[in-house]
Parts: structure tokens; C-alpha cells; sequence
């Protein structure tokens, strides 16, 4: 049994950790925050030259092909540094599905572009006020064009392509769209998180190539990615967990360090004990991904849940530990407080993911 | 048993009713209104001077203010009346004014004299003077009695150094009540002396905080050499904590104050809802949490009403109301996280055109702070378990101790 | 505003309490659960003469009418001593649906003896495992003649008169059935609780008196015993916290009360303010219960599902604050938590009350 | 990344199964096996001394004891592996031998000698001895070094006096591990010293504890003039807290081990009750709750794997471990309440012919005692938040105080 990355995985990992500390993503996420989202595109490319881009591409189409461990792996370190880089959707998402379901052509045309770093992709599934309901998609697709609005869509402003999740026929397809091309249109909107721009996007006749149809290919890119943003949101957690235990050390209050209150012992070890059962369903969510085990819609629910619940915790607790401090702008406790509820929100909030764990259970694709 | 008002009672909130009713609109359900929505609109402190006199032309301002300082001569149980019925409508809100009504005032009655009073009261009253409370310090935290700011006497006056912090209203108040420590070598709680300070003193500097939420409702308040006259000294060298403590006592009160979502947004966001299942209201993982939000609510109002009937009658009120403030911020967080986890994907946005101009996510981002604020929900716990409850006080290494020798840091240990 | 028990309801609860005390309810608990329960019978006929019994009975039919604020009061004590007596079974449930539903010749028939405490009674609803559905009830009348099991059946070893659920021609239906009767035989089951003697009743051709026909007479009977029944969750709830008080100041560990560490400060703390919120819904029922006010289901469920949550946490917190000592047989800790459980289930768990709950603010039952 | 057995591994393990195959029958979901079920029948302690004997003769007993002491000189990891394959069968229960076998041993092979060991080893092996753990005392609780017992010194013989608490199998050991005091000067922690005691020896009386759910797992031991003699010391006089620590760090690792109802039970439980709204399985509000149990059931099972891959590679695991016992004690009262909340009112029956006998009914009267015994959960959160966080201690008012200063009680203050 060795239930734990190998060590050339442990090495990238070390590797990434020291980047996002030297470059200091999380004051890139800050300049994101504060209207200056430029530095986050500077990292990109320097992220895809250190090959962070390509783990799940083939090397033919410019990848390397370390595969989904070393992926999210490098997830665990972008969420705990809490990175504004377009990772999730250009990578997790979108590249995930031309991988799975692109044509040759369709791969050819994009993923080099995505592995080098050239471009950026989003997923364009949300749809406003109509979105608590799956079976509710009015964008459409008719003679290869597109009509609808997406909104938001994670780091839709700056990226190039877009995976659109469109109906055409009354039947759900997943479509590739060019976002320089006409009948396309794009606007800032804001969100709690602030950290990765959201976009609405208008379509108005935007020509679509067809990647895939069918609810089944959607289900099993979004958890996939679920594998991957579940890292990110142990990361993060992770993260509250090691700025609140600092703090708590250094921080004194009638005569000794606030951590020797067990108020403040009892919290900190809650955060630790919901991280590290995060961590272990995260760790086998990530076996399931890399080798398309049968488990993997259980796994990837439960990972999922159990991530966004021990990063709930922290990240609120996170504030709290800090007191009046943790309130203030100027610490990072909120950039994890926001970016918590989007990571719980994309691609579906747990009511979505608990349907789909119980779902498994009853099928039988785990043994109890 | 019954919560009815008292005859008195009900003739007051007819009056304040029916003066509301002529002045202002209710306000609907789905106003969407925050935390100090409007606050930081430049005009709102012109609208709500207006209003302000308004009020204390009616006779709604200072309404348990002594009358010889031109209060109402009221009741707490009047005030609280007043209170129910105004947070019904629509009026301009912005709470610029009651640290000087609520806590300032109260505290100069008891500290200070009936001259110095009357220079303030009138103005106070109609909205022309703003006060605020210099307590707080970086150090502090919930460590209240921990500030640093010195107090050095010399001649007639005293020389102020030091660094105050959560200063609600500094950048536009027109005087402070200061608490400062005029002797280290005292432990903790004595050798702290307050004051009543110009704000327009040369030495004080206001410095905005911005909250997580991006807002600035607090400020930082610095003082460099500042010189208060010993006549605007509160109290005696030495009983700053007491002085202090009269007004914290008002402010514990205060704050049981509720700040949206209440219940009733969350149910009017729930009941507009529609999930893949039917509507959001029918979902039984749903109706578990809003029946859990609405016991914690309904329990808060009757728990004021077993407050008013003790005030109706003269009496003190028992203990539950210290369990005011530790509910409704826990409970104000979880509707906010609820709420905006209704809208999946969608339920980040915070455009104006979500519902109830996304108040749901701005109470995500606003909510972390009424945990905090007025009492951590820690602190508060220690308090009941201490003062209700009668439970020993946790092991006290500052207890007797020099202020300058109690440690403030892992080396200093 | 008087939002709190008069003077002459306060001063009987001293009675009550004083009385409880005296005769040592606990103990008496004990001797049922320890398979002794004639004492509960020597004291019931002491409450009656006490008046206990008779506080919503008219004065022509051998009660005092004292009224429902009384009996929420008393309800209290009877929690917090953790009483065996079969007061819900026979006044809150039986003697409540003769009062509202019985014909005249009924009511002389029953209260003069329930008032006056020579009989107890029950309430015959649960039908073992199908109970989970309301919708379901196996017991049947036909030609004044009821068959059926039911179970678990508090107080149904003792009861003289037995309120049973059944249906007839497919309508619901509440029937008083003779125990004494031909037809009826009982038999001890256990239950979690072991406090109050639970029956299996199998009625095999006994002669029933129709009392009313009707789900909502049902639902009415239940949702008026549910608010004297909240306030013996919050009286149980109130006495395990005193004791939990108790024992933190004098258990010392460590050189210290374990009152004093914020572990257990803060635990009790919590149980305060579950207790202070159920309080006040329970006051706020019982005004609804006494002036029959429209408000009333939403009240009623309201006060039991806040009740039901104080008991719970004050039940088990506070055998954990007991440490090892909490877990004996000896002390009485768990005589509270297993009285919880039967408070709680009776009359139906959380999800019954909380569709009423939601229900009743749906149609405007109150204002918001 | 994997988390099937190594080679030898799976090879250890495929003999394990066939051996229990061979002997035993595997144990259905809905068994409904609960806490020590059985171990109250007069014939249990035979029955279970008989697999003993089968699982000594196959070599599965003493897997991680040196073969010098007629153990298998196996490792830990095969001990986990036999033991995650045991669980699934339906063999005799009872843990009568864990005591002697997980730990005494372990201790005495540490601190005893060669020639005592092999009096006792072979024994212990097959059931034939049955050992005790003599620490926990009424005064104790968690603080588990306030220990009173006494030991005092008298020629070749130490005279023991007090008394001792939760002994499990008191009334059926030959012998305990005795920790006592010996000097009530020295500091609490020091001033201890540990014994083998013959349980047969005359002052010896076991007395059964009754639980709160009616049933007797445990037993107080009173000691009265006690004579054990100075050659049955283990460890040096003073040492008895060193010696115990090795006891009980084999105790926090034992104690992770799952009792009934497990996720599987609780699934079990909802997939085959049906609500008057449909399945209870398909009710969102059961959903929420049975996905957040399987999320920390499963987060359970991969934190062990984790373990075990620390285990198998030869490292020391990482903190991880400390979280099993915290978290299983809180899951397993929530099942057990929801289970019998999942019936409404016939829920509280506890009769045979209740779904897998009742057993989410029995468990809510024992899972409390999960909470509290090998540490409990206050102990725990405060293990994690300073061996693991490295969070400092609480204020220590008995650190360095002699034993006998220290108080005990509200007047001793």
C-alpha cells in the first residue's frame, strides 16, 4: 500500500510551493481583487513553461503527461496559495474535455495552445437567476450558431475559448466557442470572490463547433474537475489552518498567547481533524481519477463535500482566530473566505453533489 | 401571560406609530437593505441629520434622557418601543448619532458636570454633534483593559500618546471619550484615566480601516501629542475602568440590534426559489434549515419580550438577555451562507439585479464581523458561563500584575 | 407586557417543585426503570388530590380549570424532576380530547375520574414499524368493535381507558376503548426510555366509543399535549444543566474546577442559550395554547422542535461533562437522556413538526 | 498512488481470509451486532477462549510479539490486516483478551524480564490468562496522573490501599498492571510506581460498575492492605507514570477501533425504511445527513490507509492517527440518534424484532461512553491542538506542586 503521492509528485509539489511563494500569488490574487488582473496572465505563461499546463495533455500535443496525481497535487498548492491563475477552467474543465472528447481536429486546434500557455479557456455552464435548476439551459444552439447568456463565468474575460453548455434539439451539448469572433460579447460582473474575474457572456448568433453531446459527458467532466478543485479547496483550508495557528501563538491576550485558550485549542483542532478527513477521501478521489475507476462519481461527491466542508470551517474560524484583525482588508483571511463559497459553487453546490453520492451508494458502485 | 403592551405601553406606540407613519413608508420584505446600506453615500449624513430632527422635535430623540438635559424623561421599555415600530420603516439609516445618544451622553451623566453636560446634550440630540468611543487598541482585542495609549500629566493638561483602533464615526466625529492608561506600574485594570477629547485637537489623525467586505465603517485614530485639559478628565486619575464600563454595559445592550437577512428574507428567498425538485420551500433539506433559523429567531423575539415584561415591570432583567448577540450572529452568518448557496453557481453574483440587490452576499462578507465586534462570540460564552452561570474564572496570569510586566508576546513569556 | 407565569402560577410551581423534591421524583423514575413501578401509582393519586390533575377539567366535572398556563408550568417541573407519572398520556393527550371532543355523557363518564386520579390513561397511536407513516394505521373499527396492535404504548400497562387511533371505513378516527374490557391484552415492551412502562396493546374485537372522526382532531390533540410536552423537554433540559453547573464547580482536575476550563464553560454556555431560546418559545406557545390563537400550530412546533434540540444537546453534554461518572447507572444522567429520546419521538420526530412548521408560514399562519 | 496491498501484504492477507474461511462464517450487514453483544453470557468467556486457541495454533495470535515470547515476530501492518479481515466474520467476541494481549504484554516485554515474561506469554497466547489495567481512579477522570492509591514500602513487600475504577474484565483477570503512589511529596507525575499484581491476592475485591445502559463492562477494584511483592515492580520506584505511558500509547492506538452501527448499518437502516413522503433514502433532509456520516466514514477508512502506508514503508505515521478516536465517537452517537429517530415514535423500542435487534436503540445508550473513555473529547481536541499544532499548554496549576498541595476541591482553593 502506498496511499500517498510518489516522491517525484512530492518534488513538483515542493517545486510549486516555492514559485507561488517567490512570485507571492496571493498579492497577485490581491491585484486581481483590486481591479488589476494583469499579473495573474504573466504567471500563466510562466506556469505553463514549468509544464503545470500540460500534466493531463499528451506530449504529441504539447503536454507532458504527468497525469491527474501530479495534478492535483499542484491543485493542493494553487488553493493554498489561493492563486488567481485560470487553472480550474482552462485546465481542470476545458482541456479535460478535449482530451476526453475532442476530435482529432479539435485537439490539434487547442491543446498545444492551452499546454504552452498561449490561450486561457472557460466553462460557460451558469446561466444567472435560472441557475439552482439543471434541467433549465436556455442558451441554444441552432444551425451552428449560438444564442444565450452565460453569467458568471470564471475567468471569462481574458480567456480565448469557451466550453459552452448549450441545448440544441432539446438534447445538452457541450460547445466550443471563440471569444474573439462576432456575436460575442463580454462584462465584468462581480462576485463574492473577487479573485478570478467573472464575466457575463452574450452570444448572439457566435458560431460553435460541436465537442460533445449528451448530460453523461457534462456529469463526468464536472467530476473530474471536482477531483482536482477538491485539492484546491483542502489547500486552502489548510492554509486557514496554518495562518490561525500562527497566530495563535504569536497573538497574546490577558497575559499569554491566545492559543493556550482552549476556546481557541478546541476550533484549531476541529479545522485540523475536518482537513485531514478532507485530505484522505481528496487522496482517493485522486486514485479514482487516475485510473477511471468505477468509484469515481462517489469518490469525487466525497471528496468534494468533505472539502468544502472542512474549507467552511476554516476559513470562517480562520477570521475568527484573528479577531478584529481578521475582519480587516488588509489581511489575506478573506481572500479564503471568498474563494471558499466559489469553489463550493461552481460546478454545483452540495445539494447537486449529495443526489449524486447517495445516487452511487444505491447503485452499488462502491462496497459499503 | 400575555405580551400585549401594558395601557401606557400601547397609547406610546400608537403616538410613535402614527408620527412614523407620517413621516416615513414601511419598508417591504425584499427591500434587500444591509449592514449600512447607504452609509457611505456622501449625503447620508445630511438625511440623517434630518431625520434626527425630526425625531427630536417629536419628542423621539433622547427618549430616557434626563429632562433637565432635554431628554424625554422615558422609559427604557418607551425607547425599546420606539425602536420595534421606527426599524419598520424606511427612514434614513446610517447610525452616525448613537454612540453620542446611546453611549456617550449616559456616560457624561454619571461622570461628568451638569455644565459641561449642557454644552452637549442639546446638539447631540438634534444630530449637530457626533461622538464616538476611543476604547479599542491594536493590542487589545478582546482584551479590552490591555491598551496602551499613555496619559502623561503636565501642568493643567494631559499630553496623549498612542494608537486607537475600530473607531466607528472617527472621520466625522466632533468629540470622543477616551480611555487611557496614565500609570503602567498598576496592574492592568487601574492606572486608566478617561477623558472627553476634541476630535479637532491638533495631534489627532483619522485614518479610514477597510473592512474584508471592502467597506470603510471603522477607522484608525492616531494621537501625537495630543493635549486634553484636566477639567475634560472623567471620573477620578485611576477610574478609567469604571468610567469605561458604564458605557460598555450600554453597548452590550445595544447591539442585540438585528442586522439583515432576518428570517423573514430568508424565507422570502426560499418561497421564491426554484430548485430541479419543485420549489425551494418544499425541499425537505431546506425546510430543516429554515425551521432551525426561524426557532433561533422567534426565540430571540420572545426572549425580548420576557425582557420588556421585566422592564414593564420595573424590574431587571434576568440573564437571557446576555444571549442576545452570540444567537443572531450566528444565525446571520448561516442565513447568509444559506442564502447565497440557494442560487448554485449563480449565488456568487453580487449584481444589483440578484434578489434583494444581492443582500445575501453582501451579509456573506459582512457577517464575519458581527461575530466579533462587541464581544467575540468566545468572549461572550466566557461571560455567561462566568456571570450567568457562576462558573470560576479561567486561571488569570495578569491578575495583580504591573501592567509593563504582564507578558504581550512568545519571547516575552 | 407580562410575558412571563403569574404570580399564582409561580407560586404553585414551588409547590410543585417542593413536592417533587420531597417525595423524591427521581427516585421514583428509578424504581420504574429498576422494574418497580407501583410507586408512580401512589403518587399519582397524590397530585390529583393536589389538584394537579384537574387543572383544565371543568369544576362541574371534578377539575379546577385552573387553565393551560398552570399545567405548562407544572409541565416544567414534572420535566425537570423527570417524573413518571402518566400526565401526558392522561391529561395532556386523553383528558385534552374529552374536554374538546367528548360528548356530555363522555366527559361525566371520564374527568371525574381522571381529575380526581382514579384512573390513568394512554394514548394508543404508534403501530410499531409502520409507524414512520401517518398515512398508514392498521388498527380497524368495524360495528363498534375495534382490531389492532399497537406499540409502543406509554402508560399502557396501568391505564383503566385507552384513546386509541384506528380507522373506520377508511377515515381516521379516535376511539375510547375500556382496557379492562374483553378483547384487550397488554404486554411490557421496552424502550430506550424504561421510565414510564410502554404496552403492546392488541385489541382483538373490543368495544370502542367513538370520540371524534377526523385527521384534524388528531393533529389538533397532538399539536395542544405538543406544548405542555416542550415544557417538560425544557424543564429536563434546565435540570441537566444545573446539574452539569453543579459538578464543574466542585469536580476539580488538574488543580482546578473543570468549570474553569473554557472546554466545559463553553459547552455549558451553549446548553444556556438553547435553554433561554426554547424557553421562550415554549412561553409564547403556551400564551397560543390558552387563548386557542390562530398562531398556534406554527407556535406549538416551533416550541417542540427548539425544545427537542435544547434537551438533546443539555442531555448528552451533560453526561460528558460528568466524564466516567455521567456514564453510571448510579447517577442520574441518563435517566435525562433517555427521557429525551421518548420526548422527542412521541407524538412524531422532527420532520412531522417541521412540515407543520413551514406549512403554517406558508398559509400565513403568522406574521413574519 | 495505490492503496492495494504490497505483494507480501496481500500474500499475509490471502491466508488470513482463508484461515477465517475456514473457521468462521462471514457476518451479514443487517447482524445487527452491537457493543461487546454476547460478552454478558456465562458461556461467552469459553467461547471466545476457544478461537483464541484456533487463532494461537494458526499462528494470528501475538502477531507483533518476538517469536523469543512465542509471538509471530510479525509487523504492525500484518496485525492491522488480520484484524481488518477478522471484523467481517462472524467469530466469538468479547475482547477478554485484548487487555493482555495489546497491552500488558507489550509493557512487560519492555519492563519486565525474560524470566517473568515466559511465565505469563504462553498463556496469554491461548486465553488461558487473562489480564487487567489498573490505573483510572474516581478522583482522576482526565487527569489521569491524580492518582491516590497508595504504595508503601514494607521489607520485600509493597502494601497497596485505595481503590481503583472502569477496570475492564476485573472480574475474570489473574493479574493487573497496578500503578500506585509511592510518594505524595514529589510532583503529581513523579512519585509513582507500577506492579504486576496477582488479582487472587488476598484485600483484592472487584466490584462491577453498572452503565447507563443497564449493562456492566467495567468494575471498581478496592485494595485493602494489598501485599504485592518488590520483585513484581516493573520499572524502577518513581517511574510508574513512564511505565503506564507505554500502556497507554498501545491504548489510544487500540481504541480506534469502529463499533456498530457503522455507515453500512445506518445506509442499511434508510434504504429499507419507508416514510410517508417515499424511501427514506430519497428524502433530501436523510440525504444530507447519511452523505455528511459516509463522508466522514470514508474519511475515516483513507486516513487509516494512510497509516498503513506510513506502516508499510517502514515510517512512523503522521498525525493523522490522532483524529480516529474524536471522530468515530461523534459519528457513532449521530447515527445512533438518527437511526432511532428514523421510526418516529416506535423508534424507542428495544425489542428483538427491531431492525438488526434494535441495535441503533442500544447504541444510543453506549455511544456516550465512546465519548468519554480512552480519552475524551475535551482530552482529545487538546492532544491534537498541542502535540500536533504544537499550540502551548493551559495555564498548568499543579506543575511542580508536591502531590499532596495540590487541590482537590471548591474549599481547597
Amino acid at each position: 500500500m502506498n496511499f500517498d503521492f510518489p516522491d517525484e509528485v512530492k518534488a513538483m509539489q515542493i517545486q510549486a510551493d516555492d514559485y507561488l511563494t517567490q512570485t507571492n500569488a496571493r498579492a497577485a490574487a490581491r491585484h486581481v481583487i483590486e481591479g488589476a488582473p494583469s499579473a495573474a496572465r504573466r504567471d500563466w505563461a510562466e506556469m505553463a513553461q514549468m509544464g503545470w499546463t500540460g500534466l493531463i495533455i499528451p506530449e504529441h500535443l504539447g503536454g507532458n503527461d504527468i497525469g491527474y496525481i501530479a495534478q492535483c497535487a499542484l491543485a493542493y498548492e494553487l488553493g493554498r496559495h489561493v492563486s488567481p491563475a485560470p487553472m480550474a477552467s482552462s485546465i481542470y474543465l476545458v482541456a479535460e474535455a478535449l482530451v476526453r472528447y475532442g476530435s482529432d481536429a479539435q485537439k490539434q486546434k487547442w491543446l498545444p495552445a492551452l499546454a504552452e500557455g498561449r490561450i486561457s479557456a472557460c466553462f460557460a455552464e451558469a446561466e444567472g437567476l435560472s441557475q439552482g435548476r439543471g434541467d433549465l439551459c436556455a442558451a441554444q444552439v441552432a444551425n451552428g450558431v449560438l444564442s444565450g447568456v452565460k453569467k458568471p463565468v470564471p475567468d471569462g474575460m481574458d480567456a480565448e475559448l469557451a466550453l459552452v453548455v448549450a441545448q440544441e434539439d432539446g438534447e445538452t451539448g457541450l460547445y466550443l466557442v471563440e471569444l474573439q469572433a462576432s456575436g460575442v460579447t463580454r462584462q465584468v460582473v462581480q462576485t463574492i470572490e473577487g479573485i478570478r474575474e467573472h464575466a457575463a457572456i452574450t452570444f448572439d448568433k457566435a458560431e460553435v463547433d460541436l465537442l460533445v453531446r449528451g448530460q453523461t459527458a457534462l456529469t463526468d467532466i464536472k467530476q473530474r474537475a471536482a477531483v482536482c478543485i477538491a485539492f484546491e479547496q483542502v489547500g486552502g483550508a489548510q492554509a486557514c489552518l496554518d495562518m490561525a495557528v500562527a497566530f495563535a501563538k504569536e497573538r497574546f491576550a490577558f497575559g499569554r498567547a491566545i492559543g493556550s485558550f482552549q476556546a481557541i485549542k478546541h476550533k484549531l483542532a476541529d479545522m485540523f481533524v475536518a482537513i485531514e478527513l478532507a485530505r484522505s477521501n481528496a487522496y482517493f478521489a485522486a486514485w479514482a481519477l487516475s485510473t477511471d475507476a468505477r468509484e469515481l462519481p462517489v469518490a469525487a461527491a466525497t471528496a468534494r463535500l468533505s472539502a468544502g466542508k472542512a474549507y467552511w470551517l476554516a476559513a470562517k474560524e480562520n477570521v475568527q482566530t484573528h479577531g478584529g484583525l481578521g475582519f480587516t482588508w488588509e489581511l489575506d483571511c478573506h481572500l479564503y473566505y471568498r474563494r471558499h463559497k466559489a469553489l463550493k459553487l461552481l460546478l454545483g453546490g452540495n445539494r447537486v453533489w449529495e443526489n449524486r453520492l447517495i445516487d452511487g451508494l444505491k447503485s452499488g458502485l462502491v462496497e459499503l | 401571560m400575555d405580551f400585549r403592551d401594558t395601557p401606557e405601553g400601547a397609547e406610546y406606540r400608537k403616538k410613535a406609530r402614527a408620527f412614523l407613519e407620517q413621516h416615513a413608508q414601511l419598508e417591504p420584505p425584499d427591500s434587500g437593505r444591509g449592514y449600512r446600506d447607504g452609509n457611505d453615500d456622501p449625503a447620508a449624513l445630511e438625511r440623517a441629520r434630518e431625520w434626527q430632527r425630526i425625531k427630536a422635535d417629536a419628542g423621539y430623540a433622547g427618549i430616557t434622557w434626563p429632562r433637565e438635559y432635554a431628554g424625554q424623561g422615558g422609559t427604557t421599555l418607551e425607547q425599546i418601543i420606539y425602536e420595534q415600530e421606527e426599524a419598520q420603516f424606511d427612514i434614513p439609516r446610517g447610525n452616525f448619532f448613537y454612540i453620542g445618544l446611546g453611549w456617550a451622553m449616559p456616560t457624561l451623566f454619571q461622570w461628568s458636570n451638569k455644565e459641561e453636560i449642557l454644552k452637549h446634550a442639546g446638539k447631540v440630540l438634534r444630530g449637530d454633534e457626533i461622538w464616538c468611543q476611543l476604547f479599542s487598541e491594536p493590542a487589545g482585542g478582546s482584551d479590552l483593559a490591555a491598551l496602551r495609549t499613555k496619559a502623561v500629566r503636565d501642568g493643567d493638561d494631559w499630553i496623549i500618546n498612542g494608537q486607537k483602533i475600530w473607531t466607528s464615526g472617527g472621520q466625522y466625529s466632533d468629540f470622543g471619550i477616551l480611555v487611557a492608561r496614565n500609570d503602567t506600574t498598576q496592574a492592568k485594570h487601574k492606572g486608566l484615566t478617561c477623558f472627553i477629547l476634541d476630535m479637532k485637537s491638533p495631534g489627532v489623525e483619522v485614518r479610514p480601516i477597510r473592512q474584508m467586505s471592502g467597506d470603510s465603517h471603522f477607522n484608525e485614530v492616531f494621537f501625537d501629542n495630543v493635549r486634553i485639559p484636566d477639567s475634560r478628565r472623567l471620573g477620578e486619575v485611576g477610574d478609567g475602568w469604571k468610567v469605561a464600563m458604564t458605557t460598555l454595559m450600554n453597548e452590550r445592550y445595544n447591539l442585540v440590534e438585528l442586522v439583515p437577512p432576518d428570517f423573514e428574507q430568508i424565507f422570502h428567498l426560499a418561497q421564491n426559489t426554484v430548485l430541479e425538485s419543485g420549489p425551494a420551500l418544499d425541499d425537505p433539506a431546506i425546510r430543516e434549515k429554515l425551521a432551525d433559523l426561524y426557532c433561533r429567531a422567534q426565540g430571540m423575539t420572545y426572549t425580548n419580550f420576557r425582557t420588556m415584561s421585566a422592564l414593564s415591570q420595573g424590574k431587571t432583567p434576568g440573564p437571557e438577555v446576555s444571549i442576545g448577540k452570540l444567537v443572531n450572529s450566528g444565525r446571520l452568518q448561516e442565513s447568509a451562507d444559506l442564502g447565497s448557496d440557494l442560487f448554485e453557481q449563480s449565488g456568487m453574483l453580487m449584481e444589483e439585479d440578484m434578489p434583494m440587490r444581492a443582500l445575501f452576499q453582501r451579509a456573506y462578507l459582512y457577517s464575519p464581523g458581527w461575530r466579533l465586534g462587541g464581544g467575540t462570540d468566545e468572549i461572550l460564552r466566557n461571560t455567561i458561563a462566568e456571570r450567568v452561570l457562576g462558573l470560576p474564572q479561567d486561571v488569570r496570569l495578569d491578575k495583580g500584575v504591573a501592567f509593563k510586566d504582564i507578558p504581550t508576546g512568545p519571547t516575552g513569556n
